[in-house]
């Protein structure tokens, strides 16, 4: 398995989407074990491609620029060829591992958790299909293809989050989703658009080539990557495109799991990554990407604090990481941003498969529900610790190095730095509130609670795995341990090309990190479990702001209310008006006014024979005479 | 100015003169008159132009036969002479498209060029040879037209012809 | 092999069927449906066989070429007067075979009828020897022959076999809508007649043979002065605003497979008839008048779909849908680019198969629940599971979902558009956006959500449905996945076209 | 068949013809009474016979169809007053009027 061959790994799941689309329902078992077979087979091809990936780059270094190989999908003669085709490097090789490795897990876990389901096989067959398009979207070495996958990525998880289709919720939740993210799409096609026509050519690198080399007009170019990052924002429910996730909690949890760690929303922060040239080449472009980033990650920590819904908890705290990633983009540090991407998958997986496992045996989310879990489930309350506290930064755990390395490349801008150092106890301290209010304390609903008890095997194994995995893929930020998993120079090397990029590790930023989490973690504690009445009774003195934050700026409204008075209205108006003007008045106007020309003229026929030969005789004259004088 | 046309002139008078008291005459029966008198004219008109067969028919047809016709239907029709009844109201107009169809006749006629205009010469044809002409040539016609009289004969019985329950209508 | 008669056949079979019918007595009415449905499955074979025997080697020369002489050197007519001359092109290629599938689907799905179903299937098939007379005349006596044809045969299926429809503010009736739809199109055709006389007389060779008329130069100016004849002549049965509104209505009031006719292959000869007439007959007035093409077609998709975001009714949704896509192909057609004149016509089969299958989707539902009211139903997932996926499939394919038919269409357009008119590009790609936000609202209120109890009764769609439905879905797909096999074709021909850069 | 010399020119002829004509229109269009009119419309036959008779005694004496033509037209006026007569005669019956003002079933 060469990396010219890694075409094959989407095909694997999107050949088993079209078997269990087709004939599922015949299969046994419904067919999830080739679901299942087909991504294990991904996850297994993925390491003949990093070895060949590794030999590569240690044959050339970094003159290595990744491998592609493509096929022709349609031709216009002389005047556009559409290639399908993939390529491999650095950025694609972590993407890989994480979908694979992540969509594995879930789909593993989903044996148990969705047990029963009505819509079983259907739920693997989509979940196959995003996976395969997942893994188009992070090998195509063109836009077309990209985009392809890109639409197929929304389309799945359209369908995922709206398959407990007989809830209202869920299908107002997928409808949104799914065209929040479609606003979005149309700058990205747009730009994808703009690009071609300047260079001729739908090809990544190759377009990256031409704009470094000055061949794309500058407004073109300003136009292309502000809507470029459009389609991103909105795939990675940026501010202000992110209100689609908190809502798209509707769909099952692992399928939230797969969305926030590994497929969706990763998609925008990897688009941006890849296309960071282009960014850079912008002006102000790197700013854009800086300031919404860190607007997303402030915001949705303050919303993160208030919310009741364990889900929503995490939903916002994947905001939260987004925005990091971006921030990290934003400074021009891919390697920081791919890092945390790296890391924040794993960690996000396990809280939402610990979490899915909480709402498996209690059947409920809602924190006013829960509490006192830790007796009857010891190893959920242990691995969804672990998960976030990583994600809170409590020190070596993987959460941590990938924030370290994100806050040391904003060390040269002051206010960002600031701002993020501003949400890091906030993060913690919400993280710490979900845990305790879920695992800790005394039980809510004790009915609930009794019968409460840890999952199968198909449910627990997956989760321990992810803790692990949690545990240590931090180090890789060690050159030593990234040599150990196959990446020399350690993963920043592997991520960026363009130079040798050793993680620093600047012991006074990290100190002060270290200081702000505990403070958050303690604060938390404090609240939540040594004075449980604190709480409620600052959200009550401070009832306006905590409204502002549980209804998420109130920008769920302004939409609804735009969407209703402005556009469901317009249209309505445009609608109104073509039946009135268009149709009644122009079409059906056009018939009246025959209908009233024929009324006027009918008077000319009065009926009387020497009126008719009168007007035949001055006709007849009149012809007579045009005739005489012509000649 | 010669006999003969002297004679034309005369002729002409009298037909233009019988045609305005058809169209001007206020009482019906003396338009009738006038309608002979004009139909008269017209077959003089053909003596004129050696065609003594047509002048024959025309006086024997025309002046006899048809004008009878019209004189029983002017009876039959008991036309009050009113003379409000008997011109229409757009004659003012009637009046100019009539003179400007005969002003663009004549000025046809006279900015045209005539054959057999220098000498005047025409040519009799005899009884004879219309004759024969008649029902050889132009025999197929012939019966064709004799068809149509047959026709109009049959219809204007039929439709002169009461049936049950026209007489209620009449009155 | 390659002959004439195939696509001859393609004429005369529903015109020998529409006899044959006429003799078969209207008790029979299951003898009927069969008689029908073996017709419709033969014409997709014929269509089929044309297209996949057309040979890509010889793309710039008509094929399945047939000329009967009908009247020649007789007055004003000369050599090759009027002649029954057939062949297809790239173009007429894949819009013979979209016929075929259409009208195998169309009659499948009129299975279900009962009232009168001898002379529904007689009126059928008159249309479609129509639209196969179209797509492939070479004549332009013959074209606007079989045009008329096509297009008279509605006002009785609509008249006759339609529905009446009360709204909450107005009401259609079926007569009405039978009568605008004519109309409107009959009116439309008189500009079309007027163009073709007057191209006839222009080049003075006393031949209505289009190859032939191709190769006269034409005086630029009259160009100018005939090109908008064909352009809005043909462009009204394209659904060109604001000649738009025979289209919703005549949808509304039409039965169903009509419907699928109707959107799937009628609006298709319109915007044939532009490319054949117009573009091919006479570039430099194309060139002239193509940007008054594009801006009408970016209204007729922005507008279009924003009128389709408020409509209540699945059919006015789907009518006003159909005509902002459209939209997209006049855009495709005003590009005057290769990608994008390829790429209307990519949009012209797409549109076909998808809006066939909606709007069998919609009489599935209507026969059973006899209300188009979108917001009377809810959760029909659970009792029409087929149903469902077959309508979402349809709808995601209008929605530009890659891996569908309507993707590839819609992105040679864009691709097209940005070359000459990046702004009004911009504004056809947001028009995309707004079918989205229309068909998941539809898709959302009724398909999902908990189940209305009223509909407790629905059921899935019969085997004629699914068998008619699955043809349609299988060719959205397939050239969603595969589109090789029709752009080789069209873009052959599209390069040949002259004035197309 | 033997030559005569009238001394007449055609013009006069044609002239006249003209003259009855324009008078029959005349009648036609401002009599009111049907059997009027019919008289009006003899004139304008009349005036056309002329003509006919005129050309072919100059202009084609040998073929003469001009004469045969005015024999076929005393004819046809023959059936045609026939014909319209009973026609009035029967609107006279059924709306007792020949006044073609007020037979009017055609106004609007």
């Amino acid at each position: 398995m060469n990396m010219s061959d890694a075409w094959v790994l989407p095909l694997l799941p999107a050949a088993a989407f079209v078997v269990l689309a087709l004939f599922g329902p015949y299969l046994p078992r419904k067919g999830d074990w080739l679901a299942i077979l087909a991504i294990g087979a991904v996850f297994v091809l993925t390491f003949p491609i990093i070895a060949d990936f590794t030999a590569a780059l240690a044959l050339e270094g970094e003159a290595f620029a990744g491998v592609a190989n493509s096929i022709q999908w349609m031709e216009v003669p002389g005047h556009l060829e559409l290639n399908f085709g993939v390529h491999v490097d650095g950025i694609t090789i972590v993407m890989l591992v994480v979908v694979s490795f992540v969509a594995l897990m879930v789909q593993v876990y989903s044996l148990g958790y969705m047990k029963g389901d009505a819509r079983y096989g259907w739920y693997y067959a989509v979940i196959s299909l995003f996976v395969a398009s997942m893994l188009a979207l992070v090998l195509a070495d063109n836009f077309l293809l990209l985009y392809f996958s890109w639409e197929l990525v929304g389309l799945c998880s359209y369908l995922l989050i709206g398959h407990y289709s007989h809830l209202r919720s869920a299908a107002e939740a997928s409808k949104k989703a799914f065209i929040t993210t479609r606003l979005g799409d149309v700058g990205l096609l747009i730009a994808i658009i703009l690009l071609w026509r300047e260079t001729g050519t739908l090809n990544i690198q190759d377009i990256i080539a031409a704009a470094q080399a000055g061949e794309v007009g500058r407004e073109i170019l300003t136009a292309s990557v502000v809507l470029l990052f459009l389609g991103a924002m909105g795939k990675s429910a940026q501010f202000p495109f992110h209100v689609w996730l908190p809502d798209a909690m509707e769909g099952p949890t692992p399928v939230s799991a797969l969305i926030h760690a590994a497929t969706m929303v990763v998609a925008g922060v990897y688009l941006v990554a890849r296309m960071l040239p282009l960014f850079e080449l912008v002006a102000g472009g790197m700013e854009m990407v800086l300031a919404i980033g860190l607007m997303t990650t402030f915001l949705s920590a303050t919303m993160g604090l208030v919310m009741t819904d364990i889900k929503r908890v995490i939903a916002y705290s994947t905001l939260n990481s987004l925005g990091l990633m971006f921030v990290a983009l934003g400074v021009g540090s891919p390697a920081a941003a791919m890092l945390y991407l790296f890391t924040h998958a794993f960690f996000k997986a396990l809280l939402f498969l610990g979490a899915g496992s909480v709402i498996h045996a209690t059947e409920r989310q809602d924190v006013s529900g829960l509490g006192g879990l830790w007796s009857k489930m010891p190893l959920t309350a242990i691995t969804f610790g672990i998960g976030a506290f990583s994600m809170a930064g409590l020190p070596f755990l993987a959460g941590f190095w990938a924030k370290d390395e994100i806050l040391v490349a904003l060390l040269e801008n002051k206010i960002a730095f600031a701002f993020v150092l501003l949400t890091l106890p906030l993060t913690a301290m919400y993280m710490m509130r979900v845990f305790v209010l879920t695992f800790l304390g005394e039980p809510k609903e004790p009915e609930a609670h009794e019968h409460a008890h840890e999952g199968p095997l198909t449910i627990t194994v997956p989760l321990v795995l992810l803790a692990v995995l949690t545990l240590v893929t931090g180090f890789v930020v060690f050159d030593q341990v990234g040599r150990a998993m196959g990446f020399p120079g350690g993963i920043g090397d592997v991520i960026y090309l363009h130079g040798p990029h050793a993680f620093d590790f600047n012991v006074a930023v990290t100190l002060g990190s270290i200081a702000l989490v505990a403070t958050g973690l303690g604060a938390g504690w404090y609240a939540w479990v040594i004075r449980p009445e604190l709480p409620a009774s600052i959200m009550a003195r401070l009832q306006p702001v905590h409204a502002l934050f549980a209804n998420e700026y109130y920008l769920n409204n302004v939409y609804q209310a735009i969407i209703d008075h402005v556009i469901l209205a317009g249209a309505r108006v445009v609608a109104w008006f073509d039946r009135n003007v268009v149709n009644d008045t122009g079409i059906d106007g056009a018939a009246y006014s025959t209908g009233f020309a024929a009324y006027v003229m009918k008077f000319q026929q009065t009926g009387k024979l020497p009126n008719y030969a009168l007007a035949m005789v001055i006709g007849i004259v009149a012809l007579a005479a045009v005739a005489f004088f012509k000649a | 100015m010669t006999v003969a046309q002297l004679i034309f002139y005369v002729i002409a008078a009298l037909a233009v003169a019988g045609g305005l008291g058809v169209v001007l005459a206020r009482n019906t029966v003396y338009a009738a008159l006038f309608l002979i008198l004009a139909l008269l004219a017209v077959a003089g008109i053909y003596i004129l132009l050696a065609s003594e067969f047509l002048a024959l028919v025309q006086v024997l047809i025309y002046a006899g036969a048809i004008t009878v016709l019209l004189l029983f239907g002017l009876m039959l029709t008991r036309v009050d002479d009113l003379e409000e009844s008997m011109v229409g109201a757009q004659w003012p107009l009637a009046a100019v498209a009539s003179a400007l169809l005969m002003g663009l006749l004549i000025t046809t006629v006279a900015t045209s060029d005539w054959p057999g205009d220098a000498d005047g010469m025409i040519t009799r044809i005899p009884f004879e040879t219309l004759g024969q002409a008649l029902f050889r040539q132009w025999a197929v016609p012939f019966e064709i037209a004799s068809l149509v009289l047959l026709i109009a004969l049959v219809g204007a019985i039929v439709l002169t012809h009461d049936e049950e329950g026209d007489v209620e209508e009449t009155k | 092999m390659q002959t004439g008669y195939i696509l001859l056949a393609t004429i005369a079979l529903p015109l020998f069927v529409a006899m044959l019918l006429v003799a078969v007595p209207s008790k029979r009415a299951d003898l009927v449906r069969y008689i029908s449905i073996a017709t419709g499955f033969a014409l997709f074979g014929l269509s089929a066989y044309a297209f996949f025997a057309y040979q890509l080697a010889t793309a710039d020369t008509y094929q399945f070429e047939l000329q009967w002489t009908w009247i020649e050197n007789v007055g004003f007519l000369g050599k090759d007067g009027i002649t029954l001359h057939l062949g297809i092109d790239g173009i007429g290629a894949p819009m013979v075979l979209l016929t075929g599938i259409v009208t195998f689907a169309a009659t499948l799905i009129s299975a279900k009828i009962d009232y009168r179903n001898k002379d529904y299937f007689i009126l059928l098939f008159l249309l479609v020897a129509g639209v196969f007379g179209v797509f492939t005349s070479l004549d332009l006596f013959f074209w606007f022959f079989f045009y008329e044809l096509a297009v008279l045969p509605m006002y009785l299926l609509i008249g006759v076999w339609g529905s009446s429809s009360t709204f909450a503010t107005f009401a259609r009736t079926k007569e009405y809508s039978a009568v605008k739809l004519t109309m409107v199109l009959v009116g439309a055709s008189v500009l079309i007649f007027v163009g073709i006389f007057a191209v006839f007389v222009e080049a003075g060779i006393g031949t209505f043979d289009l190859p032939q008329l191709y190769e006269v130069e034409y005086d630029e100016n009259f160009q100018k002065v005939v090109f908008p004849l064909f352009l809005i002549g043909c462009g009204v049965l394209a659904g060109l605003w604001p000649f738009h509104t025979w289209s919703p209505d005549g949808h509304v009031a039409a039965p169903t497979a009509v419907s699928m006719l109707h959107a799937g292959v009628l609006m298709k000869l319109g915007a044939f008839g532009i490319i054949r007439l117009g573009m091919q007959l006479m570039p430099e007035g194309a060139e002239f008048w193509m940007p008054m093409l594009m801006t009408l077609g970016v209204i007729n998709v922005v507008y279009g779909a924003i009128s389709a975001m408020a409509q209540t009714d699945f059919k006015y949704m789907v009518g006003y849908s159909s005509m902002s896509h459209m939209g997209y192909v006049l855009m495709g057609l005003a590009t005057m680019n290769a990608v994008g004149v390829n790429g209307a016509v990519l949009q012209m089969f797409s549109h076909g198969v998808m809006t066939a299958l909606m709007f069998a989707m919609i009489g599935v539902l209507y026969d059973q629940a006899h209300t188009r009211e979108i917001s009377a139903f809810g959760g029909l997932v659970k009792r029409m599971p087929h149903f469902v996926a077959f309508f979402s499939i349809a709808g995601l394919a209008s929605l530009g979902l890659p891996g569908l038919s309507g993707f590839v269409a819609e992105f040679n357009i864009f691709l097209g558009t940005f070359q000459t008119y990046p702004a009004l590009g911009a504004l056809g790609i947001l028009g995309a956006a707004i079918t989205a936000v229309y068909i998941l609202r539809m898709m959302a209120q009724a398909f999902f959500g908990e189940e209305n109890e009223k509909w407790a009764g629905l059921k899935d769609m019969s085997r004629y449905e699914y068998a008619g439905g699955a043809l349609l879905l299988a060719f959205i797909v397939l050239m969603g996945v595969f589109p090789s096999p029709f752009v080789d074709r069209i873009a052959e021909t599209v390069l040949n076209i002259p004035g197309v850069s | 068949m033997e030559a005569v010399s009238q001394q007449i020119p055609l013009e006069h002829f044609l002239v006249l013809s003209a003259i009855l004509f324009s008078i029959g229109v005349y009648g036609v269009l401002t009599r009111r009474n049907a059997v009027l009119i019919l008289m009006s419309v003899e004139l304008m036959l009349n005036a056309a016979s002329i003509n006919m008779v005129a050309f072919a005694a100059y202009a084609s004496p040998e073929a003469f169809t001009g004469i045969i033509f005015a024999i076929f037209i005393i004819t046809i006026a023959a059936a045609e007053v026939g014909l319209a007569l009973a026609i009035i005669l029967r609107i006279f019956r059924n709306r007792g009027t020949a006044n073609v003002d007020e037979v009017n079933a055609l106004k609007w």
